[in-house]
């Protein structure tokens, strides 16, 4: 029980602390931030904490955490197929299992494991080869099969199915989900107390760039001087780098989710398929939390289609067939940036100060500490830390792009 | 469902149809592109909040390509059209 | 009025005596009374004429058919119904119409089912959810002894330290929170979907429902009219409407629009039907038990009503605490009292009919609480309800509801000329109901989502819409009309306006324009009375108005952080109960309007809805190959190959490999894309999208080629042959068929189609691959054509009669022996399959599947696109320069196979042999380097192995630095399980490296 | 050479058929259902409720090209058809594409005289035959429309679906051409699609149609119906 806890309990009409402030917009930062979801908040925290820079926007068009943050279906992974990637996010859940602790917030990760089916030969053999991968890099990863599977998730219909059967599964203990807008309520809570500024409902109309290096923002509520921008608006980030003349190798495809009606705890691991498109998880409340891959077309649109709650279904019971009384409540959307090599864009651009992070597909969420604590490095040293070299803008020009994509696609 | 009017079959459930990605035709002499130019070509997408041209395919009927002006906020189409060859 | 519609009028009066003794008489220990059921009245929907029985946590309990178990419980006295969410309150039926969480009930294997709309069926068993040990001493309700230290958001607060602890904790959070159970036995049911299509769609059914379909119907659309109750009339059913201007006539007002209904032929309507949300371009979705209806209609009327609103009080959910038109619901549907005296709180003349309601039938109204003066109200009861002595206390409200587990007393207070709380006038009034008139909230969902808008109308207390999208319309009470009459002509004009929008009849400018309806406030803006005890803004998650302040002065100071914090309108209900009365709380708060303040977005589905019910029918497409009952007859092992079932094996792959070697064997090939492509433009295409040479391709001959995109990436391979002057046939992998057609296609329609048509045939014929050194002489055998190598070499096409079947015959094959495949019209296959297997099998031929070419493929080091190759394969790294050439005009991927040509490749796909031959490293595997530190690189990795049994070793196909795989003979290390495994380079096929046997 | 068989064309859906006990007859060199339960009841099925029948056999070309429809005008005499409008058979797809339906064995014949006229015409038109490659099942009954209405999104009402008509579209997640052929006056649809996924959509139509007690109907039936 925290002391926070017992002082606000008896403290009677004493109003609690406040989690951030409202400020006014100064007319000059150090740094300014576009995007005030976990990404972009745990960038402004890092700067403030690590290195000391606190003089710091934090640029919300709406309230901190609209974007993906608060849309994902809060799954946290390192089991890649890349080393690039494996090390990146093996970083990212090392932060996270230190969060709340380092947070004093409660962000109730829940490394419960995390179980991908593999329903076809071609299927086992790619899990096969990310466990491989995973075990290499030092990450708790194997392939593990019916038998199993069925003890870990008694509900999961491993019979031989006609259709989809399952044959194996990638077991990914330390994978598992996290309440995703307390880690943005954290961050902010923690950034917020080190002096950055936090502006929700601000948001950014123009960048001025002049002889090719930034200057300022201009905001709806006002300009800002500033020689260092970072673009972290995930899903709209082509439309802020489009302020600055550049182009990016990225497409905004929505990506659905939907949650039912609280129900008994019956399912203890996150599962995943590839070959049906869903991932399942039940939160601490009971719910069960759901999700598919991305629209089959673009759009900013964050309006969720009644096709993908079919699929959904449909998947679902053919997974879990005794789940066909449970009930949907409630359907959502988020929109992400979807960039060919399905690995993030992170760091300088053409444009001198302008920084971005983007690129962050179906996978940001989960990348959150490390991201932002990489691209605060980047901010105060100008050196791209080690860990993010491979995700530099310039790849797409020296053909040098990210593996993640060999597993993405192509399903002979 | 969004509705797309096939310039072929009429108006149908977006479900028949693929999407073809935003437009942006191929360079017309590949050989002479710089590298950064054919890069763009094969991954830079303008990615627009707004008025997009892109392609379609009526793939569940006449398997015809075309082309849609859709606004990418509100997924509304303006309109569709068959493409042309601009020269030959 | 078509097919759908039952009128709920069929009354029957008689009691079943006999029955209901006999069973009072066998039973009638154990067997519940139901001494809360009133005479027989008119309008109600159940039948007397029978009793069912059923089970409420084991305890049995009778029912009439047409019964909810809501009611028939009521009905037997039953109070509580579940505990809620936190802290395990007990909880009471509230609304009795299917949009709060309080009487959500386990019924056998079906969680979360809202007792209040489900009708009883004989041998139910119903059981309380989330209870421990049962729902009437439930012990998790300690709960709240502590909800001092569990505020709003209290988990973000504790448990952090220590670390290790937390898994424990969450453990028990987990286990004390969730409400029904699944059980793992469900059977999954049958669920299917139907599309409909139509004019207009007219959600609820109440009179503006009802009047507006008229109005449309009248028009000459096609109208679908949809309500998730029972039986059509909305609050017509169970309400007596008197503030209409024609009190005479409105008594008959549902009577008169039922039988309209009736004879209007265009209206189609739909009863226990909820409508669960509106996508882009009018697609509408509805549920009706395990039926998905989509409909496609050309405008829709929103006739949804409103949700009545509670008020939020000390001990606000007592069981007992009920919303006036819950009261109304029991009375008159179902003939059950809610209670036997009762305290009526009200801000409006609904609350007085009500009051009026129950005291004719029988309650003994203890009071009427009315916030207003004496003089706002208008009620026609008014006089009546005093004058038989009913007490009244104006310019009064309620302080706190009294009891445990049940009402059993009120306490009320007088406001002030402010309307805040007079100090010391507290009184308290027995009783043992306590029934809320509050106001309404419009239900806007539908509208929400269809891009409508709506105002806070401050005069009003209630939302009203402002603006519609085109072809969306508003009627009733979700527009903010409540009188009936004006609901039924501005519904009516409603209902024509969405004729007209879809294209019935003119456009009347002047009649559309929504006339000025002045409607009297009807809502309270007092949403919330302050007292010392729990007042529940959200009844799901047990949100207080002090959790709301506290989350507010924390920072999630809007809506959607409010929300997002204190989960509140996130659980069962969606806010139907608590959104807009969290709106005025965080007004307040935040010192800012009720229209400042804003609201969350509207999302479907408006009611929840099963998994089953939207998967539907299950329809997951399977392709077969002709001859597919042949395979199953014949024992084979299928496998699934994209959509494609096929034979992975007859029983031992080893052996069928072993057999196409050494006699020959035959398989079914049939998912192979197969496609004709017609016309002088033909080698011009194939130039674009091959990466090797194709204008000297004479007739007659056949040669392979890999397509990539413009990446480079390989896309597909297979083989294309001249046919005839200007027709080509070309053939693809099974599962990219598809791809590949399409991409074709785009290609062709995008500018380089000149001279070109383009068929697909993959259906058309099927194929079946001879191979072995016995095949000759079997397809010698049933055909007349000159199979000698001369006269039919390797790589050409002919055509011949097989078994009397026109056939083409390609030779080629994947396996490395002599092999023909034979193409031969569908309807065929069969006969061709058998004629082939009746004279091969005198030759040692047999049947062999997917896994036995697979061997067979590795052997000759023929690579599988998808599986040696992935998404970022090019050609010259996987092995296939030699079907590349750069040096001729462009062609797709050109530009990046020139610079990785220059670059030259990083890595390379190349064969590989194990030292130690017996072992085999599973595909998947990686190829690693140790590091000076003890560390493994990852250099590269395996992606095709078997151990042949032609060569009798281990054998397979790995990516390496092109650097070690340009070497023969060099070694590396696998890494299997904790071991390094030696193997070394193997350059060219492991078998027949010069192919002299498909040459043969 | 030793052939010991006469050829037969086997449907895609003939194990179900066998499955189900149908008696079998010849036409034109496809084995075809006769009778699957009682002529009878598959007359009364077809006529009053729902009736499932494989016509497989019907014959079927397409026909490709910017001048297809002037080849068709001349060597039929066909007038101007629009997309999604037949006659007698001749069904246009798209502007450059015709579908062409005949009678059992009748492909040939018509598959020759469209090649020699586009020949003789010098156009650059293809004619294929795809006879094999489709599976052609068609439902017959009142209540056909309704059955339709539950595996694919098209208005299947006469108003927006009229006699003679036919579309492509997705049914039950595969591609499919439908065809409104009515017999006598009852609504029927003819479901032209590959061939590999006729079992898939006749167990489909099956499932979807058991509330209309749908009856498969064989080949005695239609003929009875003057199919």
């Amino acid at each position: 029980m925290s002391i926070q806890l017992i002082r606000q309990a008896f403290n009677g009409n004493r109003p609690p602390p406040k989690m951030w402030r409202s400020h006014e917009l100064k007319e000059y930062y150090d740094v300014v931030i576009i995007g005030g979801g976990a990404h972009g908040l745990a960038c402004a925290y890092y700067l403030a904490k690590e290195h000391g820079i606190t003089d710091v926007a934090v640029l919300e068009k709406s309230y901190i955490g609209a974007g993906g943050s608060g849309r994902n279906t809060a799954i946290i992974r390192s089991n890649y197929l890349t080393s690039e990637g494996v090390r990146f996010y093996n970083q990212s859940v090392k932060l996270y299992e230190q969060l709340s602790d380092e947070l004093n917030f409660n962000v109730m990760f829940s490394q419960r494991g995390h179980l991908t089916l593999a329903h076809t030969d071609g299927g086992v053999n790619t899990m096969r080869r990310r466990a491989e991968v995973n075990q290499i890099e030092g990450v708790d990863s194997r392939l593990i099969f019916p038998d199993d599977i069925k003890s870990l998730c008694p509900y999961l219909d491993v019979s031989d199915h006609p259709r989809y059967p399952i044959l194996a599964a990638l077991y990914h203990p330390p994978g598992g989900i996290i309440r995703h807008d307390a880690v943005v309520w954290g961050y902010a809570h923690q950034a917020d107390v080190r002096g950055v500024h936090i502006h929700q409902n601000t948001e950014v109309t123009g960048i001025k760039v002049q002889d090719g290096k930034v200057t300022g923002v201009e905001t709806t509520r006002g300009h800002i001087k500033t020689g260092t921008v970072l673009n972290a608006t995930a899903g709209w980030a082509s439309t802020i780098t489009a302020m600055v003349g550049v182009k990016l190798p990225l497409t905004t495809i929505p990506l659905q989710a939907c949650v039912t009606e609280p129900l008994k705890p019956f399912l203890d691991v996150v599962v995943v398929s590839g070959s049906l498109h869903v991932y399942i998880s039940q939160t601490d409340r009971g719910e069960l939390v759901m999700g598919a891959s991305v629209d089959p077309f673009s759009s900013y649109s964050m309006a969720g289609s009644l096709a993908f709650l079919e699929g959904i279904a449909g998947h679902v019971l053919e997974l879990f067939p005794s789940l066909s009384h449970v009930r949907i409540l409630r359907q959502w959307a988020g929109i992400c940036e979807m960039p060919p090599d399905y690995s993030p864009i992170m760091g300088f651009t053409p444009v001198n100060g302008f920084l971005i992070d983007v690129g962050w597909g179906t996978y940001g969420f989960k990348a959150s500490p490390i991201a932002g604590k990489t691209l605060a490095e980047l901010i105060a040293t100008g050196k791209p830390p080690i860990l993010i070299v491979p995700f530099r803008l310039s790849r797409f020009e020296e053909n040098d792009l990210v593996g993640e994509k060999g597993a993405a696609a192509v399903g002979h | 469902m969004l509705l797309l009017t096939c310039p072929n079959c009429g108006d149908r459930n977006v479900s028949e149809f693929r999407f073809g990605g935003e437009y942006g035709p191929r360079p017309k002499d590949p050989s002479a592109t710089s590298d950064a130019e054919w890069a763009n070509y094969l991954y830079m997408r303008h990615n627009v909040m707004g008025a997009q041209t892109e392609w379609w395919h009526h793939s569940d009927g006449c398997g015809l390509w075309f082309l849609a002006e859709r606004y990418t906020r509100t997924n509304e189409v303006i309109k569709t059209f068959p493409y042309v060859k601009r020269d030959a | 009025m078509r097919d759908g519609v039952s009128p709920h009028f069929a009354i029957i009066y008689q009691v079943s005596g006999a029955v209901i003794g006999e069973l009072m008489q066998t039973e009638q220990d154990t067997l519940k009374t139901t001494p809360n059921r009133l005479h027989p009245k008119q309008g109600e929907v159940i039948d007397r004429s029978t009793t069912i029985r059923f089970t409420f946590d084991g305890v049995k309990y009778i029912a009439h058919p047409g019964d909810t178990v809501a009611s028939a419980l009521t009905a037997a006295g039953v109070k509580v119904l579940s505990r809620s969410f936190k802290y395990h309150r007990p909880r009471g039926l509230l609304c009795c119409a299917g949009h709060c969480p309080n009487c959500l009930v386990q019924i056998g294997d079906e969680p979360n089912v809202r007792a209040c709309m489900r009708s009883v069926e004989a041998g139910m068993d119903v059981r309380a959810q989330n209870v421990w040990p049962s729902l009437n001493r439930d012990l998790l309700s300690l709960t709240q002894l502590g909800s001092r230290l569990m505020p709003v958001g209290f988990y973000y607060k504790t448990f952090i330290r220590p670390k290790k602890l937390w898994p424990l904790y969450e453990h028990t959070l987990r286990h004390a929170a969730g409400l029904g159970e699944v059980d793992i036995d469900t059977p999954s049911g049958k669920f299917d979907k139907q599309y409909l299509h139509t004019d207009v769609v007219v959600v609820g059914s109440g009179p503006a429902g009802i009047s507006a379909a008229l109005g449309a119907a009248e028009g000459g659309a096609q109208v679908l009219l949809f309500d998730e109750n029972s039986a059509l009339g909305g609050h017509l059913r169970f309400t007596v409407p008197l503030h209409s201007s024609l009190p005479s006539q409105v008594s008959k007002d549902l009577p008169e629009l039922l039988e309209a209904l009736s004879q209007q032929p265009n209206v189609t309507a739909f009863t226990d039907t909820s409508v669960l949300g509106w996508y882009q371009d009018n697609w509408l979705c509805a549920a009706k038990g395990a039926r998905l209806f989509k409909i496609r209609t050309k405008s829709v009327v929103v006739a949804t009503g409103a949700y009545e609103t509670p008020l939020i009080f000390d001990n606000n959910d007592l069981p007992g605490v009920m919303l006036g038109s819950a009261a109304q619901r029991l009375l008159h549907l179902f003939g059950v009292l809610p209670g036997r005296q009762v305290v009526i709180v009200t801000a409006n003349e609904d609350g007085w009919d009500v009051a009026a309601d129950l005291q004719a039938l029988g309650v003994n109204v203890a009071a009427i609480v009315d916030e207003r003066e004496h003089n706002a109200c208008s009620s026609p009861y008014r006089d009546g309800l005093a004058n038989i002595g009913v007490p009244v206390f104006y310019r009064h409200t309620i302080r706190e509801a009294i009891g445990s587990s049940a009402v059993s007393g009120a306490k009320i207070v007088r406001l002030d000329g402010r309307g805040e709380i007079a100090p010391a006038t507290t009184q308290v009034l027995q009783c043992d109901l306590i029934v809320t008139s509050m106001g309404w909230t419009p239900a806007t969902e539908l509208l929400y989502m269809a891009g409508g808008k709506s105002e806070y109308s401050a005069d009003r207390a209630e939302t009203v819409p402002v603006s519609t999208p085109p072809g969306i319309y508003v009627a009733g009470r979700a527009a903010g009309i409540h009188a009936v009459d004006s609901q039924i002509t501005e519904a009516w004009q409603a209902g024509s306006n969405a004729a007209t929008f879809a294209g019935f009849g003119e456009f009347d400018e002047l009649a559309a324009q929504a006339s000025d309806i002045s409607e009297p406030r009807r809502t309270s803006e007092r949403v919330c009375v302050p007292g010392k005890k729990k007042r529940f803004v959200c009844y799901c998650e047990d949100v207080t108005d002090e959790d709301v302040e506290t989350a507010i002065a924390e920072g999630y100071d809007s809506i959607e952080l409010l929300k997002r914090y204190s989960t509140i309108s996130m659980g069962p209900c969606q806010g139907a109960m608590c959104s807009m009365n969290t709106i005025h709380l965080c007004a307040r708060a935040n010192g800012r309007t009720v229209q400042e303040t804003g609201t969350t977005t509207a999302r479907p589905p408006i009611a929840p809805v099963t998994l089953g019910a939207l998967a539907g029918q299950n329809v997951e497409p399977v392709q077969t190959t002709p001859i597919h009952q042949w395979h199953l007859d014949h024992g084979a092992n299928m496998m699934v190959a994209g959509l494609w079932l096929r034979p992975n094996h007859y029983g031992d792959p080893a052996a069928e490999a072993v057999c196409v070697r050494k006699q020959g064997g035959l398989i079914d090939v049939s998912p192979l894309g197969k496609l004709q492509l017609t016309g002088p433009g033909v080698p011009k295409l194939l130039e674009r999208i091959y990466t090797n040479q194709w204008h000297n391709l004479r007739v007659g001959r056949v040669r392979y080629g890999v397509m990539c995109n413009d990446e480079g990436v390989v896309l597909n391979d297979g083989v294309c042959a001249h046919l005839k002057d200007e027709t080509w046939y070309m053939t693809t992998t099974s599962t990219g068929a598809t791809a590949v057609f399409e991409w074709l296609q785009w290609w062709l329609q995008s500018g380089w189609g000149e001279g070109v048509h383009l068929t697909d045939l993959t259906d058309t014929y099927a194929a079946f691959n001879l191979a072995g050194p016995q095949s000759r002489t079997v397809l010698e055998k049933l055909t007349a054509r000159n199979l000698a190598n001369k006269a039919f070499p390797y790589m050409r096409i002919r055509s011949a009669k097989i078994a009397d079947v026109p056939c083409q015959l390609l030779r080629i094959g994947f396996t490395g022996e002599l092999a023909y495949e034979v193409h031969c019209p569908s309807g065929y296959a069969l006969h061709v399959w058998e004629a082939l297997m009746d004279v091969g099998r005198e030759l040692g031929i047999a049947p062999f599947g997917l896994e036995a070419q697979r061997i067979l493929r590795l052997e000759k080091g023929h690579i599988i696109v998808g599986q040696d190759t992935d998404a970022m394969s090019d050609p010259l790294s996987a092995n296939m320069a030699w079907a590349v050439k750069l040096n001729k005009p462009d062609f797709l991927g050109k530009p990046s196979l020139m610079r990785i040509s220059a670059e030259g490749p990083k890595q390379l796909l190349v064969g590989f042999k194990m030292v130690d031959p017996d072992v085999v490293p599973a595909e998947g595997l990686q190829v690693v380097a140790p590091e000076v530190d003890g560390r493994l690189k990852i250099i590269g990795w395996v992606t095709s192995s078997r151990f042949s049994p032609t060569l009798e070793e281990a054998i397979g196909l790995c990516w390496l630095p092109a650097d070690l795989a340009s070497q023969n003979g060099a070694s590396f290390t696998i890494r299997m399980g904790g071991d390094l495994k030696a193997a070394h380079v193997h350059h060219g096929a492991f078998y027949d490296p010069s192919g002299e046997r498909l040459r043969m | 050479m030793n052939t010991s068989k006469t050829p037969i064309k086997l449907t895609p859906l003939y194990s179900i058929a066998q499955r189900l006990g149908a008696t079998f007859t010849e036409q034109r060199g496809w084995r075809i259902p006769e009778v699957y339960t009682t002529l009878k009841a598959e007359i009364a099925a077809a006529q009053e409720g729902l009736a499932l029948a494989d016509e497989t056999p019907n014959g079927k070309l397409l026909l490709e090209g910017d001048q297809a429809e002037s080849v068709l005008m001349d060597t039929l005499k066909l007038g101007a058809l629009k997309v999604n409008e037949g006659h007698d058979g001749i069904y246009r797809l798209r502007n450059d594409l015709f579908f062409i339906s005949t009678p059992p064995g009748r492909e040939a014949n018509a598959r020759k005289k469209l090649t020699t006229a586009s020949a003789a015409a010098e156009q650059f038109v293809t004619v294929t035959d795809i006879t094999h490659g489709r599976a052609e099942i068609r439902v017959i009954g009142p209540d056909s429309q309704e059955l339709l209405s539950k595996v694919c999104g098209l208005d299947f009402h006469p108003s927006a679906f009229p006699n003679e008509t036919a579309k492509q579209s997705s049914l039950a997640k595969t591609t499919q051409l439908i065809i409104r052929r009515d017999i006598g006056g009852v609504p029927a649809f003819s479901i032209i699609g590959a061939q590999s996924l006729g079992a898939y959509i006749w167990d489909t139509m099956v499932e979807a149609g058991r509330e209309f007690e749908i009856l498969p109907t064989g080949r005695a039936a239609l003929a009875a119906l003057g199919v």
